[in-house]
């Protein structure tokens, strides 16, 4: 069994990896940079080393560092959490030469999943359905012609390295073709140095569902159900929830069927998820796997009852699944709310900075996976997402209710966040009915911001909040403050025995 | 008893206050012409729990940049609120006496690091061009020239870090 | 339905009852003494009113304030939490006479199951075992000792009215007998004004076991699975775990059977609890029944997946019960660890006072009912309990390890807790092994009071921590303390952009 | 660079700490005759992050009623830690050349109410007569004479709140 697992992380995947070897009486070394020794993760952990600059290529992101880290504090794994170098071949690779278990697949299974055209070859010869498009590089116009003719309009055009929607290209007009192509081209190599581009039929509003796989060293794969991903803005996840309110059981048994196919197709160990894209008919299409961790894993967590950071230390450890497909069973429901520092008013902007005060969620079913607290700066250098708030319910509608009420009690003074936006999000009729698509945020936009509905008590009451607050400091400042606003009985104004001073 | 009363801006919208009458946490206040009886505690760092007759208001605020601006939260929406007193008033009005059409200082919302400049003094710009980008937590923003002229001052340098609402460039 | 609920209650179970109020939809009003404007009760609820001196029996247990507030405030219902008011016939009564729902059983059921002669007399009669002893109350020495002799020693005389011990003995000797009942008789006289004590068979090392039942309007009585509460300090519980490490499947199945029997027997409508007392040979005999909700309740809800408190108003607002006993069921593994403001090395004495920093456990299957913040005055007033700490496991181990991980992150400064005795607990091979009764504390008094084993490191660097903080502070002092030490590079100790200052 | 030292005591032993050199948070501390190079940070309202080599401590002070007196917890263990400087050492001198046998004053650790007083100033009293009952939190707690002697003084009244550890009676 590993006996010490070097965190390459930070935030909240950090703390919750940290966690989970606390649990398992496994011994925990956080890395940190400049900006992060008073992170919490740091704080968290049986060791912390330091290594190197705030910026995470100078940091996170360096192979060397984090190897050097794990040989002097003698970790014998390392957990990569989700971004920085968890997807990462080479950095697999490197760990496997330096006699370090990598809690994550081998470089090959993270090469092939990670290329798309290959990943789509391997899905298609393991009879996975994929987009209809093509399953080769376009090398002529004429070939890119021919196939879309076959497809049909609209057609997607992505590139094979590709990631973050560069390289992309909707096309819907026969005349934009062989632009589209070109442009693609020159846009994947800019950013990938690699023009390969490929044809795919364009699923139009599709919702976005994955499923969670768990497979070990001795070819036993099974899935634990769905998370419903398509609350989604610019490509990025906002709310996820399990089950599906889409799914059937029969839609559910079949795309879970063809998720265990696909993982063993690459001979997969550890956690992974495949994501698929679903159709209004409920045609459902391989769009890629995760070969790591999902942020949005808690609610997969909570309705099947496990620990999945748990189970990956176990299968990296050489251990068996302690569970096989019909142990798996859904139970209720849960949803994921991503809380970011941002402010959703002003188009999303990011919001770092100093939180001046921080009240979390409490109580039955809820669950806050955070690192940030009162008096935290957060840095300027990494993802403003500061915490996911999860909840479990008897049903979907006790679920929504509980996350409604969580996110009436989450307070964060000093920085914006996205609190009030999810809010809006947990109340919009489509959600409220499980009818949505990725284009959700989008096609409600107005309900989404609209702020007229806002109470108007409460703006006169929090004038009348800082109004107080203003004279109080004045008070305190004392002497000329003081005298200019007068003065009568303010001495004992907001004192109480034992009350901190503020 | 002396009335304590000034002025405060609510997302751009003014109030007047006054403090009517107090005892301990009981409260009188006139916000404008709309009277309010209110028990108002502090209760935390910038938390006040308040009582409007039997209803419970929670309020959350905190200091902006300087003692006069705060980010009020209340119900999980935002108010940017700011104490307008005598000095308050004079400095904004020199400093909308400064300013005008022929005038404009780039700064950005959002604290971040800068990444790049992409004019220097003595360039004539137009309205549109983009003269700075500023870069936080993985997403960068561009900041155009709201008027044509000439880059008089910059005031910062590429990598430095920047907060918000910072004077970056300044074009006349 | 319920429209409006008034919690006459204070502290962790008033903010629980209103989460619960408000994922329902349903309007909460909190009632507050001078005491507990600040308490967070007051800052979750949707109205709050005021009801007098800080004493609970000039606010908290004065009916006819209760009443006035739930008048003043259109509240259609009362939930009266535990202790309080809770167990109160009067009280119940009155409020069905102001036409006010009252969240609990009717005067009637409280009356007979608050008699403990009365309570045994009902239990016999529906075939629910009691512990041998007498039926009515001792009126003469010579039924005592007749009875005595059929029955055996030891035995226990309890006072029917009784509550906290008093009014008890236990006799062991023949000689004896004589003597205990006489001074049970006048200690019960003085305590409850009722000198009617009886007599049950002495049972040695008890397993304290609890079920769980619903009850409806329409007759509907089901279980929800048992609690096991043996781990026990002055007859109050400590830790709590569901399932029982005890009981088989066999016996729980026939321990829930006589559970339901009991509520029948008095066509309990609510949330209510049967205590019973288990002996080493598994005979399990009622004990009493509690006809409110229980502190340790969330251990039922995080193993069954149910919310308690929204049952409670369910049912008072007539609906039937929405599930069957066939569908309930046992998941994983649930812990309670009550969290008490107290000194554990010192006799456990209260700690009351001002909490200057608090960070409380978050993760996966954790839950922490609690009320207390930074800077909250803990007052004199009240119960010492200052938060429940409840976590969920797939198994008992995974449950044990994922508690010992909640309390390392539980910190608590300011005032002392019981959070280390707690952690001890957890360590105690007899807990670990699940091979405890209700003598565990006494029995491993040593080892949960060692302090020998603590790491000299951690001493060491608790000092210098006082002594760079010493230091500080006189920095910040200025002038002469800053002299006194002399001054190198201290302007920047400490400091660190953003960071607030506290 | 001025060394800078003093007396520490923590759970009634006495330690002696001087600081031997700091760059940023890395300090360089001797403690007795031991030595600890440590990375120290406060990361909260008395909370502190520190780092023995890679080995991750945390340590949580809260100031007692006074600035010298100190409840520390770590790892969830308590200890009292006092400060003892010149200052102190001339206090705690003193109180023991006025203390003795001969006399006591009583007091209870836990804050709390007077729910009792059964003795008055001038009585005769004999060690173990209960003196004063003080109520928290649901809990009575009797405190006693420790010696025979004569009730000098009485400083509090029945139901008074008291903090921890105030004196409450003195009997000489």
């Amino acid at each position: 069994m590993i006996k010490k697992i070097l965190i390459a992380n930070r935030g909240e995947i950090a703390v919750r990896v940290i966690r989970s070897c606390r649990e398992m009486g496994i011994k925990s070394v956080a890395v940190f940079s400049e900006a992060d020794r008073n992170s919490i993760h740091v704080r968290f952990a049986d060791e912390a080393i330091f290594i190197g600059p705030s910026p995470s290529n100078e940091s996170y992101l360096v192979i060397d560092k984090i190897i050097d880290a794990a040989k002097k504090t003698e970790a014998d794994a390392i957990h990569p959490g989700y971004g920085f170098l968890s997807e990462n071949a080479e950095f697999s690779d490197r760990c496997k030469k330096e006699g370090i278990i990598f809690i994550g697949p081998t470089s090959d299974v993270i090469k092939v999943m990670g290329d798309k055209i290959s990943a789509r070859n391997e899905m298609i010869n393991s009879g996975v359905p994929v987009v209809p498009g093509t399953k080769e590089n376009l090398e002529s116009d004429e070939k890119a012609l021919e196939v879309i003719k076959e497809i049909g309009l609209p057609v997607m055009i992505k590139a094979s390295a590709g990631g973050g929607g560069k390289g992309m290209r909707l096309v819907k007009n026969e005349e934009d073709i062989i632009d589209s192509i070109r442009a693609a081209k020159s846009e994947a190599m800019a950013s990938f140095n690699d023009d390969a581009v490929y044809i795919e039929k364009y699923v139009s509003s599709p919702h976005h569902i994955e499923f969670q796989v768990l497979g070990d060293s001795y070819g036993n794969v099974i899935h634990l159900g769905e998370r419903e991903c398509s609350v989604q803005r610019r490509h990025q996840k906002v709310v996820e929830e399990s089950p599906s309110p889409l799914l059937t059981p029969e839609l559910r048994e079949e795309m879970g069927q063809k998720a265990v196919a696909a993982a063993k197709a690459v001979n997969y160990e550890g956690a992974g998820t495949i994501e698929f894209l679903v159709d209004d008919d409920l045609n459902f299409y391989f769009l890629e796997m995760n070969t790591r961790l999902q942020v949005e894993h808690p609610i997969t967590e909570s309705v099947i009852g496990i620990d999945l950071v748990q189970e990956q230390i176990r299968i990296a450890s050489g251990l068996k699944l302690s569970r096989k497909q019909d142990d798996i069973q859904q139970r209720g429901h849960a949803i994921e709310c991503r809380v970011y520092a941002e402010d959703a008013d002003n188009n999303f902007m990011p919001s770092p900075g100093l939180i001046h005060q921080m009240t979390e969620p409490f109580g039955q079913s809820i669950r806050v996976d955070g690192y940030v607290y009162s008096g935290y700066d957060i840095p300027l250098h990494y993802d403003p997402m500061i915490s996911k708030l999860i909840v479990w319910g008897v049903d979907r509608q006790e679920a929504m209710n509980r996350m409604k009420r969580a996110l009436y009690e989450y307070k964060i003074t000093g920085v914006k966040t996205s609190i009030r936006f999810l809010t809006r999000i947990l109340e919009t009729p489509d959600f409220v009915n499980g009818k949505y698509d990725t284009h959700f945020i989008e096609k409600n936009k107005d309900f989404l911001m609209n702020v007229e509905d806002r109470d108007e008590t409460y703006e006169d009451i929090a004038a009348i909040a800082v109004f107080i607050d203003y004279i109080n400091k004045l008070e305190k400042a004392g002497g000329e403050g003081l005298q200019r606003i007068g003065s009568k009985n303010w001495k004992n104004f907001g004192k109480k025995k034992g009350v901190l001073r503020w | 008893m002396q009335n304590i009363s000034f002025g405060l801006e609510i997302n751009k919208r003014e109030l007047h206050l006054e403090l009517l009458s107090r005892d301990g946490n009981k409260i009188n206040v006139k916000l404008n012409d709309k009277e309010y009886n209110l028990d108002i505690v502090k209760v935390e760092n910038g938390v006040y729990s308040v009582l409007l007759g039997n209803k419970v208001y929670n309020i959350e605020l905190s200091e902006q940049n300087n003692h006069k601006k705060y980010l009020v939260s209340a119900n999980n929406d935002y108010f940017d609120i700011e104490v307008v007193d005598a000095q308050a008033k004079y400095l904004r009005n020199r400093d909308n006496s400064l300013g005008g059409s022929n005038e404009n200082t780039i700064s950005s919302p959002m604290p971040g690091k800068v990444v790049k400049i992409t004019t220097s003094v003595g360039d004539e710009v137009k309205a549109g061009d983009t003269l700075i980008i500023v870069s936080a937590m993985k997403m960068e923003s561009e900041y155009k020239s709201a008027i044509d002229g000439v880059v008089k001052e910059i005031f910062v340098n590429e990598d430095d870090t920047i907060d918000g609402n910072q004077p970056l460039i300044y074009v006349e």
